[in-house]
């Protein structure tokens, strides 16, 4: 893993969440789908940090960081629009995405479900004695869960190589997060346990590979978990079937942090990406986004006997 | 008696309406049942009309919000508490298990639990941790009672007597029930006790019992059976505890034919129950099938889902086989 | 509600425990108890700063509780003895005594299983609006439990008149807690909820009531929960069927804090209990005792036909 | 095969010494399974042979026990997590049910959970909320094993069986059974299968079919009902998922009556599946009854204990009255 991860190639994948889910967006049969547009440099920042060692566990809001985790994108698309040739054969879907070979251990769809099975995987990997680290997305949401305060001490009292990192776009579904949990800063909720902590800007994806790869280090000597909190904003709904409870004010204030368009602006100017670099870049995103369409298009979809196999 | 057509949804929030109208200690708890109405709308109005002290937005801490709600009850309130799927009740089944259906037992009768857990099972594309139907586990918990609607006017009766009710009761709907209409009688009178069944349609050769959503499928595979000569007797068990066996077993001693049918899971399930009550009453040899779902999650996937999920035609196979050389 | 308790009082409802435990030990069909000895501080400590609206909810941990409330000692005799004289007839047992009317909500034998319960007792107070508090006792093992947390988060953001009571004896049966929890004080757990908190000498009823007071103050103001963590010590082993972990070393230690022994001796050093003093309270106690265990053993047995009323 | 009489507990702390003798990446979690040795005792010495990383005492923490102990064998290792009562596994059931159960599944077979959880049920002198019986549960959760044995040699051989499945299980023991003796064959092979149920006592009138704890009650029914000349065949399920419904058929084939026995609650049980799957299996009439506890909670008092729970006296009620007027 190099020092500091290549600007472009952030960029780039913060790109690709974005036009991958505007073209699912387009998909007919695209079902019910939690979109991470707006919250890609959460995702993108933390798999900077990691290695192919590790692993990624998310919640249901899973595009993003299974992109960014490296799954590749037609691959990702057939599991998303329920076809045979996902990673999952097309039977976990957005909610339950997993491809452990990528060091994606999965999405899991029951907030704050995530959080002791990534423990687990930690735990696997402390006793492997590998080095290898764990990160776990979750969001604002899971915070009220006791799921998070069970595994935050176990996680402490065992030093598990455990980086927690919250998601907090402010919102559980209608809630606003400070109606959802009373803590001012999400990330106040490691200091009981003596884990170390931060809150940083989650749009800004620097900052969150920075703090991420601060406790990733952490964790790999040795010295245990980390909480790592990220403030973003979710640019759509909380999923393609639920209403929208923001004002249009509240939702334009919220695009204007965009993150790829404040990395995009910065790269610019400082030289390192010109107007050609940038289509050029953006055509290799479109490209890949039109290949995972018409891949996933093409593939097909499981057979009714699949129904019942790989259950015991 | 004059009546209103209504959704689903609609019901459940009227009934809701007129009780906090009725009985100021009835309070609402759960995710997004404020401003929002709850996932399915089906708490519309309620915040505008009662104010956020009694429609209370909680955290996402399944756990907790039914302890809260159970000792809240205890304590003197009357508390709906809602569990947006029934796969999260999972997550709070501590303190209504091991709390609130035992209160009155273990404390001598000093303690009752006058609260409504009401949630929603079934299946609708958004996969295995979304869509289970667990109300069989609580069939066998002594002190709880299951109350699980077909159509708009019972999901308003019945919502209306759980909340007059004394001790626990698990009130579960389901995702494809909110966008069903039906009349709506229009009272304010509660009426429908617990624990009957309902006919919903007549028959002579073979009794279909279900409960919730399963009961339009049931009344769909009916349908096509009259047809192929076939009279279905479809009962609608409204209450799963307690269980109205004495409505079926009164069906299944005419018809000597039963076939059970629920979107859960078979083994354990609510038909094997039905099956055995039914069977243990009648002296007559009756012959019996159940239909379920296969054994095996239930993807979002539409082709595995439909393929795991019952539906008519598994209905009209089983009941064409069961009856076969009848 | 007095300003400040007679000591007096609190030597005896301290001493009444005690001896109810001894004499409690001696009943051939006791069964299976958690005896409250060396833990009387936190629960007369507490109580003293309740009033008769208030309510107590305790773990299975409850005799002491149940005492120090007020319940008459005959009755809880009779309860933990299994005779229908008992509040709850005999069906609840040490487990789950209850008397709603005497100021005690109940306890619960599932560790943790309280604190949401209360929390729903204290919100009925709270809308109930006449300055009713709550206060739940728990042990430094419940603090490991997510229910501590959720419940923490709700009780703040619905600033619940509630107090959270950490009896740290310690252990959890064998486990110490610096292996069960990692915070370094149990009420650092009330941190990032900004949960006011104090942690005392649970072997010293003063301060147990003191910090009480406080929380029960600022409840019953409307300004929300408190967390107060009592350092205690238990004398016996975990249950009457539970093997002793600790030498014979760690137990006198422990022992040598006795808050009935320290509390005695300050009163006889300060003037304000003499010798004779003292032992007409013994004798009063004793006498409780006594007609607490001839009641129970009058006392019939429920029938079995009773096993199934109250059900539904 | 030589053998040697062990206690039930001991059955199950050799099963797991031998199992992490041979099998490094095995790891034991749970409250006071260290230097403690378990609630029972069924964990003696293993924290001194293995060591404080393999045999881990762990928080009050139910759920993230269980989620811990599920992700961890998901990622590669082996785990046996321990919830001293079932009452509590109610807490980490989300886990076990939304994520163990389905994992295989829902990952269309890239992750599998060879874990086994492992708890205690029945009830014994310790109240409503340290006594229940939620097997059946278990039962129609697809992608779960539950294993319940009845005597030491099971223990030991189902455990280890248990210990080397690819998914997960769940291992149910009883609080009575921790005390009770038996022959426990002198190998570390591991012989036992899943799914195959036991005669325990061969008979001819009826057949007996229980699991756990309820099996020693069959037995003493057995014993009580020879005098009065009603030969029981004793079935021991020993394996509730999957369950070897084969073998009891062809016992009830034989017999023609069936007495299903549990010691949890009947409504939507272990007994009212195992009627339904026999029935459905037979094609000639046969006689059914079941026994279970009486519907209330188990109260940790004594008389109103013993009550509810069936005991061998109602079992030889139950059966004289089916085989009346054979
Ligand atoms: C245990 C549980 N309760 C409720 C839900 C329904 N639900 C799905 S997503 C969601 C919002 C969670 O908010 P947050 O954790 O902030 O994640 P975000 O959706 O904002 O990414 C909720 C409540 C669930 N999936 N699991
Ligand atoms: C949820 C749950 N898990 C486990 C148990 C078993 N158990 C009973 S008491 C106890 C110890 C709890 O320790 P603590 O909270 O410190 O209370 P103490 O016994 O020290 O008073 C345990 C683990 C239980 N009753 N409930
Ligand atoms: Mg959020
Ligand atoms: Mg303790």
């Amino acid at each position: 893993m190099p020092d500091r991860p290549d600007p472009v190639d952030l960029l780039r994948s913060m790109l690709l969440i974005r036009k991958f889910e505007e073209a699912l967006a387009f998909q007919p049969d695209r079902g019910f789908q939690l979109l991470s547009s707006g919250e890609e440099a959460v995702a993108v920042g933390v798999c900077a940090a990691l290695d192919d060692r590790d692993q990624l566990l998310s919640s249901g809001r899973s595009i993003g960081p299974a992109l960014a985790r490296g799954i590749e994108p037609h691959l990702v698309m057939a599991e998303l629009l329920g076809k045979i040739s996902g990673p999952n054969r097309g039977k976990g879907g957005r909610g339950h995405l997993a491809s452990p070979d990528d060091g994606f251990f999965g999405a899991h769809a029951v907030v704050g479900g995530n959080l002791s099975i990534a423990a687990g995987v930690s735990l696997a990997a402390q006793l492997e004695g590998r080095g290898a680290v764990v990160a776990c997305i979750f969001g604002d949401g899971a915070c009220g869960a006791g799921a998070l305060h069970e595994t935050l001490n176990i996680a402490a009292l065992w030093k598990l190589p455990l980086i927690f990192v919250c998601d907090n776009n402010g919102f559980s579904i209608s809630t606003p997060v400070a109606r959802g949990v009373a803590a001012e800063r999400l990330s106040d909720l490691a200091i009981p346990f003596g884990i170390p902590r931060r809150t940083v800007d989650g749009m800004d994806v620097f900052a969150v590979y920075e703090a991420a790869r601060e406790f990733a280090d952490v964790a790999r000597r040795g010295d245990g978990p980390g909480f790592l909190e990220c403030r973003s904003e979710r640019f759509a709904s909380h999923s393609t079937s639920t209403r929208e409870t923001r004002s249009n004010e509240e939702l334009a204030a919220a695009r204007e942090r965009c993150p790829i368009l404040h990395l995009g602006a910065r790269l610019e100017a400082d030289g390192t990406l010109d107007a050609a670099g940038r289509s050029a870049l953006e055509k290799d995103v479109e490209e890949l986004v039109s290949r995972a369409i018409r891949f996933s298009g093409e593939a097909p979809r499981p057979s009714p006997d699949d129904a019942l196999s790989d259950v015991v | 008696m004059s009546s209103r057509r209504l959704f689903f949804n609609e019901a459940i929030a009227r009934a809701l309406a007129e009780e906090m109208e009725r009985e100021d200690k009835l309070v609402v708890l759960g995710q997004d049942v404020g401003a929002y109405g709850g996932a399915y709308k089906e708490f519309a109005g309620l915040y505008e009309r009662f104010g956020a002290q009694r429609v209370r937005d909680t955290p996402v801490a399944e756990a907790a919000t039914i302890g809260i709600a159970l000792g809240a009850a205890a304590a003197g309130l009357r508390t709906l508490v809602s569990i947006t799927y029934m796969d999260f009740l999972i997550l709070g089944l501590e303190p209504l298990v091991n709390y609130a259906a035992k209160a009155r037992y273990k404390t001598g009768g000093a303690v009752r639990v006058p609260a409504v857990v009401k949630t929603t099972a079934g299946a609708k594309g958004q996969g295995v941790a979304h869509a289970q139907c667990i109300e069989s586990w609580l069939m066998g918990v002594p002190g709880l009672k299951v109350v699980a609607p077909s159509n708009p006017a019972d999901a308003y009766g019945l919502l209306k007597t759980s909340l007059r009710e004394e001790g626990p009761v698990v009130f579960v709907d389901h995702k494809r029930l909110f966008s069903t209409a039906g009349e709506v009688p229009e009272t304010n009178e509660v009426s429908m006790p617990l624990g009957k069944a309902a006919i919903v349609r007549p028959g002579t050769d073979v009794t279909l019992a279900a409960h919730s959503y399963a009961v339009r499928i049931a009344v769909e595979a009916a349908e096509r059976l009259e047809p192929a000569g076939v009279s279905c007797e479809v009962i609608d068990l409204r209450t799963l505890a307690p269980l109205d066996v004495e409505s079926i077993g009164e069906s299944v001693a005419r018809t000597r034919a039963l076939v059970t049918l629920e979107e859960g899971q078979p083994a354990c399930g609510v038909g094997s129950e039905v099956a055995f009550r039914v069977r243990e009453r009648l002296d007559v040899g009756i012959r019996v099938a159940r239909v379920a779902a296969r054994p095996a999650p239930v993807s979002s996937n539409a082709v595995l889902e439909a393929e795991v999920l019952p539906d008519a035609a598994r209905v009209v196979e089983t009941t064409l086989t069961l009856l076969e050389g009848r």
